[in-house]
């Protein structure tokens, strides 16, 4: 069976699909949804949910609609969630790679210098990261790919470990090809697999992070997210739950979308681990 | 009187397997004492018939149809926790793989002792003393030690001795042995093929012996059952079975298995392919914090000569040095001294660059079939890649690809293919095609056959002789198994911890061997003295 | 010399407005947030650190609602005609929490300590001449020149006296006793459990007989503003000062039997927000654009969205709460068309402006992204800058922004709380309290001075009325509201506010019904 | 022997992380806009240059960038965290103050974390497939995906607000003049939803793991083994499996413990606990340098003590550490 095939016989995997399918589409179609933006202070504040009609998730403290603002928030949750990922990736895959790959004192290094960050306490660093660059979109996304390399490095240092090990780098070295070449070409290609199930969590788990730094008030001031929305919202908690409701249930969705999804690449992936496969 | 007696069994795989059955309307029976080889090549079948008399069958897999007649119920069919009853106390297993069959974090002691407490036998203080007394009798050295050694302590052959104490703690009736000196060395295989032999003679068990080794069915089998695609092709004594098989099946294997047979060399005095001096490699392992350094001698001061279209097999045990040995001399490990001189360039004092350019003039040919090829890369970029890096035009590399596919037996076509399209045999066909687009001057082919089963060894060897008359090729065939180096070699080097302890012409080394372990190494080949008989 | 109050009044003032008898007795649980960074109130003046230890420091007088002076440690004072000499004799008998008795030796070495220490006191001191103690109650001080707002400079936290015998010769900042206070007020420190509670208890032998009326003082730090409002809910603590909570949970609250909710308590700083508006460069220097801001936005909105109706929408500079104010001044009321006409009379090209918040919590937040959404649709388009209150304050104060907000007490007088933000002498970079947005008007400038060494009240209104007058037109800085800071508490403690600065040194006259 | 030998040789490494990591954060705290003198003037609601001027040279911050790094590391190398000049305290004692309720909510909620993530994944695993499995992951899966702080509302509005059964925040019934007995009791009250909400991701993710690992090993020869001498499941799952199935859990778990000191913040935050999590927030807001390095360095100890003690532990169930590679 490919990949693929297995993919879409998991159930879970297949409902992660559609969820974050929607969100993206929600995420993409926003400014045609809400031409005028999340932050129009469109009504009476304080509109209970399907109270009013087109605002079917009521209204926020200063009377903004909180259906537009979770459509705008989907937008940055995704775009922090996919570039710290990306950028966290840019540090940890060429970092693990070369650890990996050459060994001894270039692994060594890489690997203190990783344990050096695993040591930091992460969230606190992440919180004084951002209050040192000041909250804005990109300082949040910097600080969340600094704290979530070290996992990537490990990782990738691992796998190219164990694929350098295998008998056709050998061959490839035999071959006369360059170590570069070698390490591009042969090795990192065959360590996709665990890395994309890996970044698939991390997008997640960025997203979580980016709504706990916001909920701190270390978010983006400018931009709507959810975030945001909670963290702007939990004063008003007790006397407008779905101000917080609603963008909580679109973190767990979206983060139970993409764990759904990085389980079911895993499962893939690794049909031998999974428990309808055969010993 | 027979102690199991199967009846008609049929044993079904799950939906989408590649066949219905694992096994199918297959009867034998096993009489008390007796030992009954099933024999029989990977995917046969043969070990689930154990598996399922011990109720251990894998997820999916279940009895279809049949009964197996054990103490006069069916085993088969009783229930979980009879079956369980029986299991470690009247039917016992050993396994393959020695490394991997004992838990890393239990003594050796309690995990014998807990096969009394499964069953609840004896008293917790004496269940030591027992254990104690079984570990005296698979003769494991220090038993007061090893009691209370942990599994990693232990080497593979201790290891399968513990296995065996573990199983003969009940006395059962029936003994099943799935593979279990497949993984061993050969000189340790045939200490536990007769340490069985011993305990059959001493307990009078059952056993039923599961291999792919007519070697140690020849050691070993009182009756033989030959298998095939879950079906029994041949049965009978080992005698009848060896010396005069009836099916066709039967009869290919047998001739597929390097008989020990020596072939008179012919003599070759060419200039040197291969001239390896006083070279040495020395590991050191550990020095860590929670270690002591170690220092283990791999290679240790080895010189030996290949002439140009010379085949020398090197030969020894795990942890002999052998494929180090190999390695250094493509220089994927650095030796500490010496020189390896290849075609009058040392490739052992070689920079990076330099290594780079000189790489083509030795190859290898890789033992695991499914890991020496790149699963992302079509068989094309396997053969191409090499000659490009050389400097070959793209196009010629190509079309050499082509030719080389055919050579090897694939055909041309099959350049387009990836390499999990291919079966192991036709992999290490590929292998050998890419070690040849590389025009070396020497391969080394690192026990290239061991992995296969013996039917595929048996065509990959009749390549290897073939393409070596074609191409005059210089070889260093490195292997475990005598037999097969016996087969396609001009002349034996043997290895032992890191020092060339004998070289000379195959018939010498194998008639008249000089040195000791070479001897040891000799004796303990299963089924020596059968296949010498057959001359 | 004219005598001005005397003080057994004040006692059986208080009592009067009781109609139930006064109970002794009982504990209180008050909420500070955030958490002080000390206690000792001649070191610091943050506002935590003054509600706390304003119960535990005293100074010479207190205000009450209407800033009328009051006896405190001083229980009569008297100032000369000619407005050069303030004389102050103080109550008898009166003891530090450690024993030791008070004097005017104590109130002398306070004027030195706080010369060093105490920023606002510094100011207000500059016009002193000297100061004198004739025998052990006496005080008297002595001007350079006359200064009308001299007598609102006497409350706890503008000039709490500290006890000589314990600092004289010491260095104040790290002496040991800085963190078990020792003051004269009617309530003692016992322990702060750091992150968590403030403890003080009933001083035993205060000085004014049957006060103070509760035993214990729980002063809690609960950092989250939601677990605040559940706090008050579940009962935990009877007492949320003003800003404890978020605006909108005070409706919700108050809802509750047996809440009340008052705004008095703050009628001597008058907290007033404004946005800085850069006058130095960018649009925000241009008049026209400043006046378009005050056009665009809708205060009457935020007044009653963001702050739940609470406050009052200010004309200019000074509260109407505070002395000599007038609304005799140019209006701004919402009209973004109006807003628009200015943009375009001026020729804005549509250049973004950066708008920098107030961290103070979700309240100040939403009102910048409502500013934001206001000023967006006259066309103009406002980022929103974020830092947090170091940030906020490194970049004010080195006028690093193009609007920022703020707010700040006036003290009762213009001359103390609100000149120093529009005058050209205080035009300083480093300090986010002074005129920040660089305003320059000298023809102002040397109504101000004129005004603030007036001895006569009418004439001082004059001058005051006609600075708003101008100042409004040239809106140096965008006016936003009069906040008002509701107490939240149960109705059965009584008596929690009786003067201008409310719970900083109201819990002496309060007491618990049972 | 070799154990101590490698637990010097470890915290010597640990020093040298520890003052690189002081070194770093000493950076990075100082390239924040703002400083203590600034902050502390700020909210006095009144100050002029004298003021601040007076600040910074009482803080010492008057002095050059270098000169104040190395009085810093000369500090920590003798073990002096210095002096928070905004709370008027030695930073150690400050931390000492708070770092019992930390240690006290995080190692009850790693333990609850631990203890029922390891069951649920034994029980899950054990029914593969079923659907208590289902049920067990599916619940996993939605904790693994709540952000914390929001669960952590939520539980205070059900459990504190709604039915009034447990407090809401706080370390301790404050004033209650409770001693010993009576005192652990309300801490523990108090305790009961921080460390369950801080606990619920992690039990999520213990629980995914050691299912995930009790399916592997469950594949592994040696279990078969188990089985073929007949032994019952129940022993097979405790004895073979759950043991091997362990170690991956104990070295995530190990590091997340140490982890957590540091990342209680929200949790303390949202409940009001006093731990260090909060002093470092608060301290990071109000500049006050020396006690931000301080939480960061003793957090960071933390990390290590715990990676030292995860060690020993893994000593402990896996003989094969200690005696070669």
């Amino acid at each position: 069976m490919t990949l693929w095939k297995r993919f879409l016989t998991n159930r879970g995997a297949l409902l992660g699909l559609a969820i974050l399918i929607a969100v993206i589409a929600v995420a993409l179609l926003a400014p045609v949804l809400y031409p005028r933006g999340p932050w129009a202070m469109v009504q009476r504040p304080f509109l209970v949910p399907f109270s009013t009609d087109g605002l079917p998730l009521g209204t926020d403290t200063l009377g903004r609609d909180v259906l537009a603002g979770l459509v705008y928030g989907a937008r940055v949750s995704l775009l922090v969630g996919l570039v710290s990922t990306l950028m966290a990736l840019l540090i940890g895959v060429p970092l693990g790679a070369l650890a990996g790959f050459y060994g001894k004192w270039v692994d060594e290094g890489a690997m203190r210098f990783t344990e050096f960050f695993q040591t930091i306490p992460n969230f606190a660093l992440a919180i004084v990261l951002v209050a040192i660059l000041e909250p804005t979109l990109t300082s949040i996304t910097i600080a969340i790919a600094i704290v979530s390399w070290p996992p990537v490095a490990r990782l990738v240092r691992a796998e190219v470990m164990s694929v350098t090990k295998r008998e056709y780098v050998d061959a490839a070295r035999l071959a006369g090809l360059s170590n570069l070449s070698i390490l591009v070409r042969q090795v990192l290609p065959n360590t996709v697999s665990p890395i994309i199930v890996m970044a698939s969590l991390m997008v997640a788990t960025a997203i979580l992070l980016e709504s706990s730094l916001s909920f701190l008030g270390l978010g983006d001031p400018n931009i709507m997210s959810w975030g945001f929305q909670i963290g702007a919202a939990r004063t008003v908690i007790r006397s407008a739950w779905w101000l917080s409701f609603f963008p909580g249930v679109a973190i767990v969705l979206t983060v139970l979308a993409l764990n759904l999804i990085g389980e079911g690449l895993n499962d893939a992936l690794n049909p031998h681990l999974s428990r309808k496969g055969r010993s | 009187m027979s102690v199991l007696k199967i009846s008609d069994l049929s044993i079904a795989l799950p939906k989408g397997a590649d066949r219905e059955h694992a096994v199918s309307q297959c009867s034998y029976e096993i009489g008390a004492g007796e030992i009954l080889c099933v024999v029989g090549e990977s995917g046969s079948g043969k070990s689930m018939t154990a598996n399922a008399l011990m109720g251990l069958l894998p997820e999916g897999v279940r009895v279809d149809h049949g009964t197996a007649e054990f103490g006069g119920k069916d085993i088969l069919r009783v229930s979980e926790a009879e079956q369980r009853a029986l299991r470690g106390d009247r039917i016992a297993m050993i396994f393959q793989e020695p490394m991997t069959a004992l838990n890393p974090l239990m003594r050796i002691g309690d995990q014998i002792a807990e096969v009394y407490e499964a069953h609840n036998r004896h008293r917790p203080a004496e269940r030591r003393e027992k254990a104690l007394e079984l570990i005296r009798e698979v003769q494991l050295p220090d038993p007061e030690k090893i009691i209370r050694a942990y599994p990693f302590q232990l080497s593979g052959g201790q290891r399968q001795r513990a296995m065996i104490a573990m199983a003969l703690a009940l006395e059962p009736e029936l003994l099943i042995a799935d593979e279990p000196t497949t993984a061993l060395d050969v000189t340790t295989q045939a200490q536990i093929l007769k340490l069985i032999l011993d305990l059959r003679e001493k307990h009078g068990m059952a056993v039923m012996f599961i291999t792919h080794d007519f070697g140690v069915v020849a050691e070993i089998a009182d009756r033989v059952i030959v298998m095939r695609y879950g079906e029994i092709v041949e049965r009978g004594t080992a005698a009848e079975v060896l010396e005069n098989p009836q099916h066709d099946y039967t009869r290919r294997l047998l001739d597929a298995i390097p008989t020990g047979m020596v072939p008179q060399s012919v003599e070759v005095a060419k200039a040197p392919a291969l001239e390896i001096r006083h070279l040495k490699k020395t590991y050191n392992t550990g020095g860590g914090l929670f270690r002591e350094a170690r220092a283990v001698r791999a290679i240790d001061d080895v010189s030996l000569t290949i002439s140009r279209g010379e085949v020398l097999g090197l030969v020894g045990e795990s942890g002999s040095g052998k494929s180090t040995l190999g390695r250094a001399v493509v220089r994927l490990v650095t030796p500490d001294s010496g020189s390896v001189m290849v075609g009058g360039t040392d490739m052992a004092a070689l920079n990076d660059s330099e290594l780079r350019a000189a790489r083509h003039k030795v190859q290898m040919v890789f033992q695991d079939p499914y890991a020496s090829l790149n699963p992302r890369h079509r068989v094309m970029r396997a053969l191409t890649d090499g000659p490009i890096a050389k400097g070959v035009p793209k196009a010629q590399a190509r079309d050499r690809a082509r030719e080389l596919m055919e050579t090897v037996g694939l055909g041309a076509d099959a350049v387009d293919r990836f390499p999990h399209e291919f079966s192991g045999g036709q992999r290490q066909r590929i292998g050998i095609a890419r070690a040849l687009a590389m025009d070396p001057e020497l391969i080394i082919a690192d026990e290239a056959v061991s992995a296969l089963d013996v039917s595929i060894q048996a065509q990959v060897l009749d390549l290897l002789r073939d393409l070596r008359q074609r191409f005059d090729l210089s070889i260093l065939f490195i292997t475990h198994d005598l037999r097969v180096g016996a087969q396609l070699c001009d002349r034996i080097a043997v290895m032992q911890k890191g020092k060339l302890v004998e070289i000379g012409p195959v018939s010498e080394v194998f008639l008249n061997p000089q040195h000791d372990y070479t001897r040891t190494l000799l004796d303990a080949v299963p089924g020596g003295g059968w296949g010498q008989a057959a001359e | 010399m004219k005598l001005l109050k005397a003080t057994t009044f004040l006692v059986a003032a208080s009592m009067a407005t009781g109609a139930v008898a006064q109970q002794d007795g009982g504990r209180l649980d008050l909420i500070v947030q955030p958490e002080p960074p000390s206690l000792m109130l001649g070191l610091v003046q943050n506002a935590p650190t003054q509600m706390v230890a304003g119960q535990i420091y005293e100074g010479l007088l207190r205000y009450n609602t209407d800033l009328e002076p009051q006896p405190s440690l001083a229980k009569e004072w008297s100032i000369s005609e000619d407005g050069m000499t303030y004389t102050f004799i103080l109550n008898e008998g009166v003891t530090w929490h450690d024993g030791e008795p008070f004097s005017s030796e104590d109130v002398i070495f306070s004027t030195k300590f706080l010369q060093d220490n105490h920023a606002r006191f510094r100011g207000a001191f500059s016009h002193v001449e000297s100061v004198e103690a004739p025998d052990a109650n006496t005080i008297v001080i002595t001007m350079k020149e006359p200064y009308g707002p001299f007598i609102n400079a006497f409350e706890a936290g503008s000039m709490p006296i500290v006890p000589k015998h314990i600092y004289e010769g010491t260095d104040y900042a790290t002496n040991e006793m800085n963190a078990t206070p020792i003051g004269t007020g009617p309530y003692e420190f016992v322990e702060w459990e750091k992150g968590s509670y403030i403890h003080l208890t009933k001083n035993e032998d205060y000085y004014l007989d049957g006060l103070p009326h509760i035993d214990d003082l729980y002063y809690r730090v609960v950092p989250d503003a939601a677990s605040r409002a559940v706090a008050f809910e579940t009962g935990e603590v009877d007492v949320l000062p003003g800003g404890a909570v978020e605006n909108w949970d005070v409706a919700r609250l108050t809802e509750m039997d047996n809440v009340c909710s008052s705004s008095k308590g703050w009628e001597f700083f008058a907290p007033h927000a404004w946005m800085w508006l850069n006058n130095r460069e960018g649009p925000t220097a241009d008049k026209r654009f400043r006046q378009a801001v005050m056009f665009a936005m809708d205060r009457e909105f935020v007044k009653d969205v963001v702050w739940n109706g609470f406050g009052t929408v200010p004309t200019g500079p000074v509260s109407s709460k505070t002395n000599f104010y007038t609304d005799d001044v140019p209006q701004y009321p919402y009209d973004p068309e109006k807003a628009k006409e200015l943009l375009d009379e001026m020729g804005y090209d549509g250049t973004p402006v950066r708008l920098l918040p107030l961290p103070y919590g979700e309240t100040w937040q939403r009102w910048a992204e409502a500013v934001k959404q206001n000023l967006g649709e006259v066309g103009v388009e406002v980022e929103i800058d974020s830092a947090d209150v170091a940030g906020w304050n490194e970049k004010t104060a080195n006028w690093d922004y193009d609007m920022a907000f703020t707010y700040l007490y006036q003290y009762g007088d213009p001359a103390l709380g609100v000149a120093r933000n529009y005058v050209e002498s205080q035009i300083k970079k480093g300090s986010p309290w002074n005129n920040v947005e660089g305003y320059v008007n000298p023809e102002l400038d040397a109504l101000w001075e004129q005004a603030a060494v007036e001895p006569d009240n009418e004439k001082r209104q004059e001058l005051y009325t006609e600075i708003q007058q101008q100042i409004v037109e040239d809106v140096p800085v965008a006016w936003l509201l009069e906040i008002e800071f509701p107490t939240i508490y149960r109705c059965n403690v009584k008596n929690l506010i009786t003067t201008g600065i409310g719970l900083n040194d109201g819990l002496r006259d309060a007491w618990i019904e049972e | 022997m070799a154990i101590a030998g490698a637990i010097l040789s470890r915290l010597l490494k640990a020093a040298i992380t520890l003052l690189a990591i002081a070194i770093l954060n000493f950076f990075l705290v100082h390239a924040a806009p703002g400083d203590p003198a600034a902050v502390l003037a700020g909210e006095a609601g009144a100050a002029d240059e004298q003021m601040i001027a007076d600040l910074r040279a009482q803080f010492g911050l008057d002095q050059p960038f270098y000169v104040q790094l190395a009085r810093y590391v000369g500090n920590i190398v003798t073990l002096d965290l210095g002096y928070s000049f905004r709370q008027g305290q030695p930073v150690l004692e400050l931390i000492l103050e708070r770092l019992p309720a930390t240690l006290i909510l995080t190692l009850t909620a790693f333990w609850i974390s631990l203890v029922a993530g390891v069951a649920l994944g034994v029980a899950a695993s054990a029914r593969v497939g079923k659907f208590t499995d289902t049920l067990i992951t599916g619940t996993a899966l939605l904790f693994y995906a709540t952000p914390l702080y929001w669960a952590a509302l939520m539980a205070v509005l059900v459990f504190s607000v709604q039915l009034g059964w447990l407090p809401g925040f706080g370390y301790e019934t404050v004033g209650s003049g409770f001693g010993g007995l009576a005192r652990a009791l309300d801490i523990l009250k108090h305790l009961i939803l921080p460390a369950l909400t801080l606990g619920l991701f992690f039990m999520a993710v213990y629980m995914r793991m050691t299912r995930a690992s009790m399916l592997e090993v469950a594949q592994q020869d040696f279990v078969k083994t188990a089985r073929a001498k007949g032994l019952n499941p129940a022993t097979i799952r405790r004895r073979h499996i759950l043991r091997n199935a362990l170690l991956p859990v104990v070295t995530l778990a190990g590091l997340q413990a140490g982890q957590l000191v540091g990342g209680a913040v929200l949790t303390e935050t949202v409940f009001a606990w006093p731990g260090i999590g909060r002093l470092m927030f608060e301290s990071l807001a109000a500049r006050d340098y020396n006690t931000i390095l301080g939480v960061f360095l003793v957090s960071a100890a933390m990390v290590i003590v715990f990676n030292i003690l995860t060690d020993l532990v893994y000593r402990l169930i896996d003989p094969r550490i200690g005696h070669k590679a």
